[in-house]
């Protein structure tokens, strides 16, 4: 494996972290204690881990709206706490708490996001432009569904990226689904990969479920781009356990999805390879990963709490006005 | 008159135009599983071939209706989930679509609805939340409607289907579970009547969707005191000014809620079709109840900056003040 | 080859038409009698004169903005009287003088067009739509240049076609530039068939000088549509021996194109490998060609003198607010 | 002061802010080879590396200027060649542009230019003759400047790319050779500010761009007859209300032209800026003279729904009345 072991251990810690994360959201949202809604990760973590991961904190990203970009934000170093107090209407929120459920860390190279799916691909191209330019060798990563790749954005993106070799990864985290709809139904090819070479862009296609098998498929990737070879597209086969959104109905077009379908899908469970893995290779004790998800429990205490005890953000009219333009 | 939803009525009117006539189908990105409520039931009834999932392609989505609907043979509605994502189908939608009849002759007729939900209230932020209005009411070939009630949603629905024209009909996720009386079977309001939903002679306020209730609420709580007559357009395009300049001059007093934008809003475009055809009947400035010319925020400030009852009451005092 | 005598002669022909419509356009251009601009074929026309020739009337078609349609409109059946009307801005027009230079002929399945480059392949997915679920075993074909390929919406047009196996054929005229731009520069593979693979599309790329190789192609994948199999992408390439649109200069980025290149472009004729072919086979003597140029000359200057004699179209503002909705 | 004409004040306003700033850049199409004039020579100038042609890629286009001012490092200029192609970056443009920076706690400026040309006069039918205008003013966080002389084109042009804001930059192709005194060096002209162009007493005539051009034309015209004051917005957002008012004050009559479809238009807003505000300045009825609300046809027939010079006329003459 490619890996070093400083890396895996803290890709072991970042899957922890992001499951415990995602089972906070999941229960805040169910409890009426976020704001707006949830898209939980229930099994789609590892993808989204290991792209924050193998990055630099000035490195360029686009976070899956997935888990709400959360496993992508927390392996790049960002401090959830600042994005569960928005999601919870703070005014320590990431954005002054006016958005409920956008990212903001600009120090982290993460600008924004859209409710648009596909927005991001289109900015994508001037993140990369600009790590190009500058010479500091930056990469930018973009994280997006299978589903996105269905817009027209992906391919313009691509298409760019390629012709000018921009230093992007396109990380595809492809769950099977978009909402209702099976991927075999909207999109003409088994794998998202296949556009790539009509684009002349390299792929690969990596287990999704396995974070460390993402890891090492996109610190190439990033090798590639930080040299200038260009970007390169990824997909990592991950899935979805729930329903889309929670409260969604969980359906397959229009009838529920099957217990048997989604059992299956248990199956492989990123945490469960993960920490087979590194016990395995002992690379950890069981001890150590107790002690991680103990940590990673107070992290998720902690957010809460600064959170909870954030004052709602409730601005005046007047500074709302003021700060509509940059000065 | 039966009882039934906003949401039944938009579903209800879908119905009967979809079992009167069979060159009606409606696509639409997850339609069939109802990711929003108003098309449940309907793949079951109509079979997939007319009630049709697409990917996450936009264009393509609208190109699917805009298409066949210049064939001849199909009446598509296209169904964009939340109203602002039809701004994804970029110049298509904005400009084509409205310019194809006109330029070309005026042979080839487009009828088509573009569906969507919208509105304040979900905290969800300017993406979310925001009504396309304004921006299409300002591109020349585009017909919009937007229901304030169940009943109004089943015959503005059934009227925008049987139209000839590309019609926007958006809805307001906080009005989806109202109940209200609806003519049953087939019924069709007519494009470009304003209703006066509540008769007064004080002040006028014109309002729509989730402000028609403000307003209503309003008009309630002043009532003895202040006799507000309320007016719903219904119809943005065409818009019916003539029912307006009925009740002005009755009442001399306008008050106009959108929740919409301000800048370049159609409050705008009604105070000055009332200044160049109903100078005479004010007897004050009218005042303006928009949204900030803010992107709308989530969270907890989406009252700071939308239109809510108080404000609409305030706005109501100072004119007659 | 595959084609019967009697649709060679008429592809013969047509394109002995388009080449003579098309130095009527670029001469009156010239002269100031046209409206607005015009983007001359200018060796580009046996992709479009096969592609209106192997479509039934009732076909749909989205023309390419080369040559203004003309050779794919013609080829198809229209009068292109009516288009020249309108290019003059007469009331006869075919969009009754309001456009000075939109196609719109419905009877022929050619509903108008749009000055966005791409805006044709979102529409197209309706047509083909309509086309399938009609039952009257029409396709669709759509006509764009190499450029537009790189537009987000061919990537959805080709996909939605894929997904629904609609009966539309995607003709890429590929002739190598978009206005100053060489493809090299701005499509990252030589060919832009090799998208169709990763849509699972079959694609064919053919010789776009020879309008019976091109025909061959397209009427194959016009069966193909027929029967029920779905979409084709056909890449025929072209060339462009002027300027983009008369008057601007003819830059290779922002350099003249050279002499030599240009010259070399002329190497092969569309009308010499035609008339050779024609001959060669003994499908026409050289006494039947004479008379075909003669035709179309006459049919020209037919054309002309129709525009000519029109009548400017003026309608009053009452006139146009009433026709801004149908009925 | 020099002599130059509009387009060669656009680039030369781009040239100085270049050679001031490596961070800003050009992205289009064919815009090294100037396919339209205003970067003619610029390739040659700054390289290409910074005057930067992309394919007929829209979204990717745009969002290469987009996300580039996003990292804070560049000041991108992103040219649509004809305005209304804007549109083709759907609501990537229209939507995320604006509230990007507000939304995301006003912690990441977006300065960037939306440069495009437009205009009636060529004939070419709405796609290419619109100018987007109302759909970008309504959807706030977005500036916009539009200049109608040379004077105007290079200082908006330097105050645009200075700004930290998107500025939509759009100019007439009708003006492109207009030629006029022009500042030398580094000349700014502050966003909002409302030009008095010439001075009169009876009534106002706000106008900009070619209908600058008419309203002059009007004013030389009625001299001795009627005395009009013309004012130019040059920044339609920021506006300068107050310039308006303070004419008002003199001449208590205004007439709005607008080269933008009437319905939910800038004269719209305008007026209802002025019935909030300056209600009591006016002793007649505001008229506005705008393209009528019908896609822009081609051919000859342009003027007859555009406004021309005589409509301006009439209308002064019929507010005066
Ligand atoms: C432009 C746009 N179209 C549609 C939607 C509604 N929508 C939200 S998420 C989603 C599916 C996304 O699927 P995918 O990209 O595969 O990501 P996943 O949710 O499966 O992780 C859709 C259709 C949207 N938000 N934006
Ligand atoms: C959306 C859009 N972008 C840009 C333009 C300007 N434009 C007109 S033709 C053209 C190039 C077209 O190239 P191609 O598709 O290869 O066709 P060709 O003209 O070479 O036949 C461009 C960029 C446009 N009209 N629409
Ligand atoms: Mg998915
Ligand atoms: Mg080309």
């Amino acid at each position: 494996m490619g890996l070093s072991k400083k890396l895996m251990t803290q890709l072991f810690t970042n899957l922890v972290r992001a499951y415990h994360f995602d089972e906070l959201f999941a229960r805040r949202l169910t409890r009426g204690e976020l704001i707006g809604f949830y898209h939980p990760a229930a099994g789609h973590y590892a993808p989204g881990v290991a792209a924050g991961t193998v990055l630099e904190k000035e490195d360029y990203m686009w976070p899956h709206h997935r888990a709400h970009g959360v496993p992508h934000m927390l392996s790049k170093g960002c401090d959830i706490k600042y994005f569960l107090a928005e999601h919870t209407g703070k005014e320590t929120g990431c954005c002054s708490g006016r958005t409920s459920w956008h990212w903001s860390y600009p120090e982290f190279g993460i600008f924004g996001m859209t409710g648009f799916i596909g927005g991001g691909f289109s900015q994508m191209v001037g993140y990369g432009w600009a790590a190009q330019k500058n010479g500091r060798k930056q990469v930018a990563m973009s994280c997006t569904g299978d589903g996105s790749f269905n817009n027209g954005r992906a391919h313009e993106s691509m298409l760019m990226a390629s012709n000018w070799k921009l230093p992007i990864i396109f990380l595809c985290e492809n769950n099977g689904w978009a909402i209702h709809s099976r991927i075999e139904d909207m999109h003409p090819t088994e794998d998202i990969a296949s556009l790539a070479p009509g684009l002349n862009i390299p792929a690969a296609i990596v287990d999704g479920q396995d974070v460390f098998a993402c890891a090492e498929a996109l610190q190439e990737a990033v090798k590639r781009a930080r040299k200038g070879d260009g970007p390169t597209l990824i997909e990592a086969k991950t899935v979805r356990w729930r329903e889309h959104d929670i409260g969604t109905p969980d359906l397959d077009g229009y009838r529920q999805r099957t217990k048997e379908e989604l059992e299956a899908l248990h199956d492989r469970d990123p945490l469960k390879i993960a920490t087979q893995q590194v016990l395995e290779t002992k690379l950890l004790t069981q001890a150590q990963i107790d002690k991680i998800h103990e940590d990673a429990l107070a992290e998720c205490d902690a957010c809460e709490k600064f959170a909870d005890e954030s004052a709602i953000a409730e601005p005046t009219v007047e500074e709302l006005r003021a700060s509509v333009y940059a000065d | 008159m039966v009882q039934m939803t906003y949401v039944e009525a938009i579903k209800s009117a879908i119905q009967e135009e979809m079992r009167a006539d069979d060159s009606v189908f409606m696509v639409g990105q997850d339609i069939r599983g109802a990711i929003y409520p108003h098309s449940k039931g309907l793949v079951e009834e109509f079979g997939e071939d007319r009630i049709v999932d697409t990917p996450m392609s936009e264009f393509g989505m609208f190109g699917t209706a805009f298409g066949a609907a210049m064939t001849g043979e199909y009446r598509p509605i296209v169904d964009f989930m939340f109203a602002a994502c039809s701004f994804c189908a970029g110049e298509t939608l904005m400009v084509q679509l409205g310019q194809q009849y006109f330029l070309h002759g005026s042979q080839t007729p487009v009828p088509m609805v573009i569906l969507g939900a919208c509105g304040t209230g979900k905290r969800l932020a300017n993406d979310h939340s925001y009504i396309p209005r304004a921006e299409i009411l300002h591109r020349p070939g585009l017909k919009y409607v937007f229901p304030s009630t169940p009943a109004d949603a089943k015959g503005l629905m059934a009227s925008a289907i049987r139209d000839n024209n590309p019609v926007f009909f958006l809805y307001h996720y906080d009005l989806l579970m109202d109940k209200g009386e609806v003519p049953e079977g087939q019924y069709y309001i007519p494009l470009g009547e304003t209703e006066v939903k509540r008769e007064g002679t004080d002040i006028t306020v014109l309002a729509n969707g989730l402000m028609y209730k403000h307003a209503m609420e309003v008009a309630e709580k002043l009532e003895g005191e202040i006799n507000v007559e309320v007016l719903d357009p219904r119809s943005f395009e065409p818009f019916d000014l003539d029912t307006l300049l009925a009740s002005l001059e009755k009442t001399n007093h306008l008050v106009i809620v959108d929740e919409d934008h301000a800048r370049c809003g159609f409050a705008a475009e009604v105070m000055a079709q009332v200044f160049e055809k109903g100078f005479d009947l004010l007897d004050a400035p009218i005042e303006r109840v928009c949204i900030e010319n803010m992107p709308i925020p989530g969270g907890y400030m989406e009252p700071t900056v939308v239109p809510t009852p108080e404000k609409v009451e305030a706005a109501i005092r100072r004119v007659l003040a």
